[in-house]
């Protein structure tokens, strides 16, 4: 019997604390959003969206290469020798025509294992997270900021030089070809000579490479 | 014309015809909610002849109770899966005949018969009056009926622990 | 129409009566059985209730409507109990093969 | 006032007996699925529903009702048609026929009959046939586990509910609901205390708290949700229910839940007297005093929906039949002597 209402007791008494549990936060303040008409601020350093600072951007291929899932697509341009691409605002060097530089939000996995080799500082997470799409294509952003007509005189401009160099080089091959094998025959001559004793003649000194 | 005429022609055919529902029904289940229109019917008829309280005691008892429990016999005496719940019937032609036979001698009776009507009217206050006839002309009857009640209460309980401890024994 | 009489009650009644005896007199289920039986008893309760309120009998036909009314449930319940145990002993309730003794 | 059941059918203005309860199920309805979701929110310290309709979106219900309206009726295959269509329509006409004897204020009662309570309880057991029915005609078996188990727990904390009401009848010595209503007027007790029920005898709290939690069970809220409770059943009985019979289904369940209340409110809290004596009294504030305590028990019945976890089946039956029943039958009894005493 006295089992009984102690446990009758203990119920009443659990039931009771439980109501008081839920009416205090039924007068309590709500800790939800309306969200589209308010919007949680993230974290400056959150991960959410990658952004490129494209004018950053030397092209170096770091972040790529880093990218556990290959969602960072990139198409360089060497520039010619005739256009000067300028300096990012960390001082680098821009030496490279930026044709395609593409992310697929879709794969990302926001590991932030891009952002760090970044020499520049150019690519990185931006607390922005309503970017869902209808079309999963919509999901790879294009940050390389050429017109298709500038890409292809780049990339025409580029081939034509590097036909120049190309053949520049290969002038420059055979150029040191002829030169080694002149020197062998030099060589050749000498040993002839020394074997002979009669020639003195300084070994010539062999030619520079031509390249810049 | 009345509204109780009416009343009382609406239910009358409500009664009857959903009784032949469930005659003729070859679905068991179908046979039961027949069954309860039926006794809705039956219940306003009660009401008719103003009787509230036999009325009420008809849809607490035999709507509310002895209907599921019919309702729950079906549904634990019916072997296999299947939805429908077919009943056989046997025996159409003799007990058509015996049946038929049966309520024209009722009807013939009744009719024939020069009832000694004393129409009592509208009759307020039958759940007084028959309170007090319980408790004083009815007493007896009304105690032999609680203790039949509890008899039946008992009775079915240990039938059902039975069948239940028996389930997987010998029976 | 008429207005209702005390005959059409009891014709009504001797119908339902009629009803409930060819449910148990044509079915092999006993459940249907038992609700035929119900059926009986209803009709010779609207009977009682029926003459309680034209004829000289007054608020006994009521009580003893009542009675009725009380008792069918114990039946119902002890019924269903049987019938169970039916089910559990034969694996059926057809009462044509419930018959232990072949005649 | 005409004691009589029939004649009291017959000599009112039949239209406005058949809208007065119906337009205040409807609104009641409405306003309590809105509410039961912003008391769900705020529970949970959200804010529920906002959008519809401007403040706090008080149109969601409507909102909600006129797509329930457009959706397609959809009725299994194999389903027995005339039963599936059936059933939410009479689960309806129970309890909206039980409203016939609730008196909701001095000035107006459906029809003062002499077996008010006795009626209500009465209409109220078809509803547990119309589950049934529904649970059956569906098909599914979900739907028919839902069913039976529904039944069981109908039937079996009818009988708590019934033994409680009966102490309070005991006490009150009629079953007719304007007379125990009347009989709670005035404010007497300890000279400040209205005359309710429940002030009246000490043994009534008791039969309050499990008539309470017998209506709870009653009308399948949790923590006694069993026949629809989702992560077992789907949605119990309503499975295969879509549309406007769903919406049937809901609007039955509402209006049992604010039926058993309001009888609640009738047996224990004096109906529509007023707290205060005379002060705010008449039949209009009465409405107002009534619906409130009716509410206000319906907020109880929320409020413990999100707070308490649902019981299992055999929890459930051994509450009822080893608890509630006999502590229910002990109290009739002294609550009959405490009445015989003082």
């Amino acid at each position: 019997m006295l089992t009984i209402i102690k446990q009758g007791w203990s119920t009443f008494k659990s039931i009771f604390t439980g109501m008081g549990v839920t009416i205090r936060h039924f007068f309590g303040p709500s800790v939800t959003l309306q969200y589209p008409d308010e919007r949680y601020e993230l974290p400056e350093n959150s991960r959410a969206k990658l952004y490129v600072n494209i004018d950053d951007c030397i092209g170096c291929n770091l972040c790529a290469r880093a990218c556990p899932v290959n969602c960072i697509d990139i198409e360089t341009v060497p520039a010619t020798a005739d256009v000067d691409l300028g300096k990012t605002s960390t001082g680098n060097p821009k030496r490279f025509w930026l044709t395609r530089f593409d992310i697929d939000m879709a794969k990302c996995m926001y590991c932030d294992l891009c952002v760090h080799p970044c020499p520049t500082d150019c690519i990185y997470m931006v607390p922005e997270y309503e970017y869902s799409e209808f079309d999963r294509t919509n999901l790879i952003y294009h940050f390389s900021n050429l017109e298709p007509e500038k890409i292809a005189e780049v990339k025409e401009k580029a081939e034509i030089e590097a036909a120049e160099k190309k053949k520049k080089r290969e002038e420059m091959q055979k150029a040191k070809a002829e030169a080694a094998r002149k020197k062998k025959e030099m060589e050749a001559k000498k040993e002839e000579n020394e074997k002979s004793g009669d020639d003195d003649n300084a070994p010539s000194k062999p030619e520079s490479d031509g390249g810049e | 014309m009345e509204l109780t005429t009416i009343l009382f022609y609406l239910f009358a055919i409500v009664t009857i015809s959903a009784a032949a529902v469930m005659v003729f029904s070859k679905n068991i289940v179908h046979s039961a909610f027949a069954l309860m229109f039926t006794l809705i019917g039956v219940a306003a008829l009660y009401v008719l002849l103003y009787a509230d309280f036999i009325a009420a005691t008809q849809l607490l008892v035999y709507v509310g109770g002895i209907l599921i429990l019919i309702l729950f016999g079906v549904m634990l005496t019916t072997q296999g899966r299947t939805f429908s719940f077919k009943t056989s019937t046997v025996n159409l032609t003799p007990a058509s005949i015996l049946s038929v036979a049966a309520a024209l001698l009722l009807i013939y009776a009744f009719v024939q018969t020069d009832w000694k009507i004393t129409d009592s009217g509208v009759r307020d206050e039958t759940v007084h009056e028959l309170g007090m006839m319980l408790m004083g002309e009815y007493v007896l009857p009304f105690i032999a009926v609680g203790v039949l009640l509890l008899i039946a209460i008992i009775g079915a309980i240990l039938m059902s622990t039975r069948l239940s401890a028996n389930n997987d024994g010998e029976v | 129409m008429i207005d209702p009489g005390l005959t059409h009650f009891l014709i009504v009644s001797a119908i339902l009566f009629a009803l409930g005896l060819m449910a148990i007199l044509s079915k092999r289920n006993t459940i249907m059985v038992l609700m035929g039986v119900e059926l009986v008893l209803n009709a010779a309760n609207i009977n009682l209730v029926a003459f309680s309120r034209f004829t000289e009998l007054s608020l006994d036909g009521q009580m003893i409507g009542l009675f009725i009314i009380i008792i069918a449930a114990a039946e119902a319940a002890i019924a269903l109990a049987i019938v169970l145990n039916v089910y559990n002993r034969f694996k059926t309730i057809n009462l044509d093969q419930i018959s232990l003794m072949k005649g | 006032m005409n004691s009589l059941f029939l004649t009291n059918i017959l000599n009112l203005p039949l239209l406005v007996h058949l809208a007065l309860p119906l337009t205040i199920i409807l609104v009641y309805a409405l306003v309590a699925i809105w509410g039961e979701r912003k008391v769900a929110g705020f529970i949970q310290d959200r804010l529920g529903p906002m959008r519809v309709g401007g403040w706090h979106g008080w149109a969601q219900s409507i909102a909600d009702l006129l797509k329930l309206i457009q959706k397609e009726d959809i009725v299994p295959t194999n389903a027995s048609r005339f039963l599936f269509k059936f059933a939410p329509f009479m689960m309806f006409a129970a309890s909206y026929a039980a409203f016939a004897v609730i008196p909701f204020s001095s000035g107006y009662i459906g029809s003062n009959i002499n077996i008010g309570v006795f009626y209500l309880l009465a209409v109220t057991s078809v509803l547990t046939l119309s589950i049934i029915m529904a649970a059956w005609a569906s098909n599914n078996k979900w739907s028919l586990l839902g069913g039976m188990r529904s039944a069981a727990q109908m039937v079996s904390y009818e009988v708590p509910t019934i033994a409680t009401v009966l102490t309070v009848i005991v006490v009150a010595g009629s079953l007719n609901l304007m007379t125990v209503t009347e009989m709670q007027s005035g404010n007497d007790i300890l000279g400040f205390l209205p005359n309710w029920f429940i002030f009246q005898n000490p043994f009534l709290i008791v039969a309050f708290v499990i008539f309470f939690i017998s209506i709870l069970a009653e009308s399948h809220r949790v923590p006694f949700d069993l026949p629809e409770s989702e992560s077992e059943l789907v949605a119990g009985y309503q499975t295969e229910y879509s549309g406007m019979r769903w919406a049937m289904f809901m609007l039955a369940e509402y209006a049992d839940m604010l039926l058993l209340s309001l009888l609640g409110a009738v047996l224990f809290f004096g109906g529509w007297n007023s707290p205060f004596g005379d002060f705010m009294g008449g039949p209009v504030w009465g409405f107002f005093w009534f619906m409130l305590k009716g509410l206000l028990l319906v907020f109880v019945m929320m409020w413990i929906r999100w707070t308490l976890p649902r019981y299992r089946v055999d929890q459930l039956m051994h509450i009822c039949w080893s608890v509630l029943i006999p502590l229910s039958f002990i109290n009739l009894v002294l609550v009959a002597l405490w009445e015989l005493i003082f």
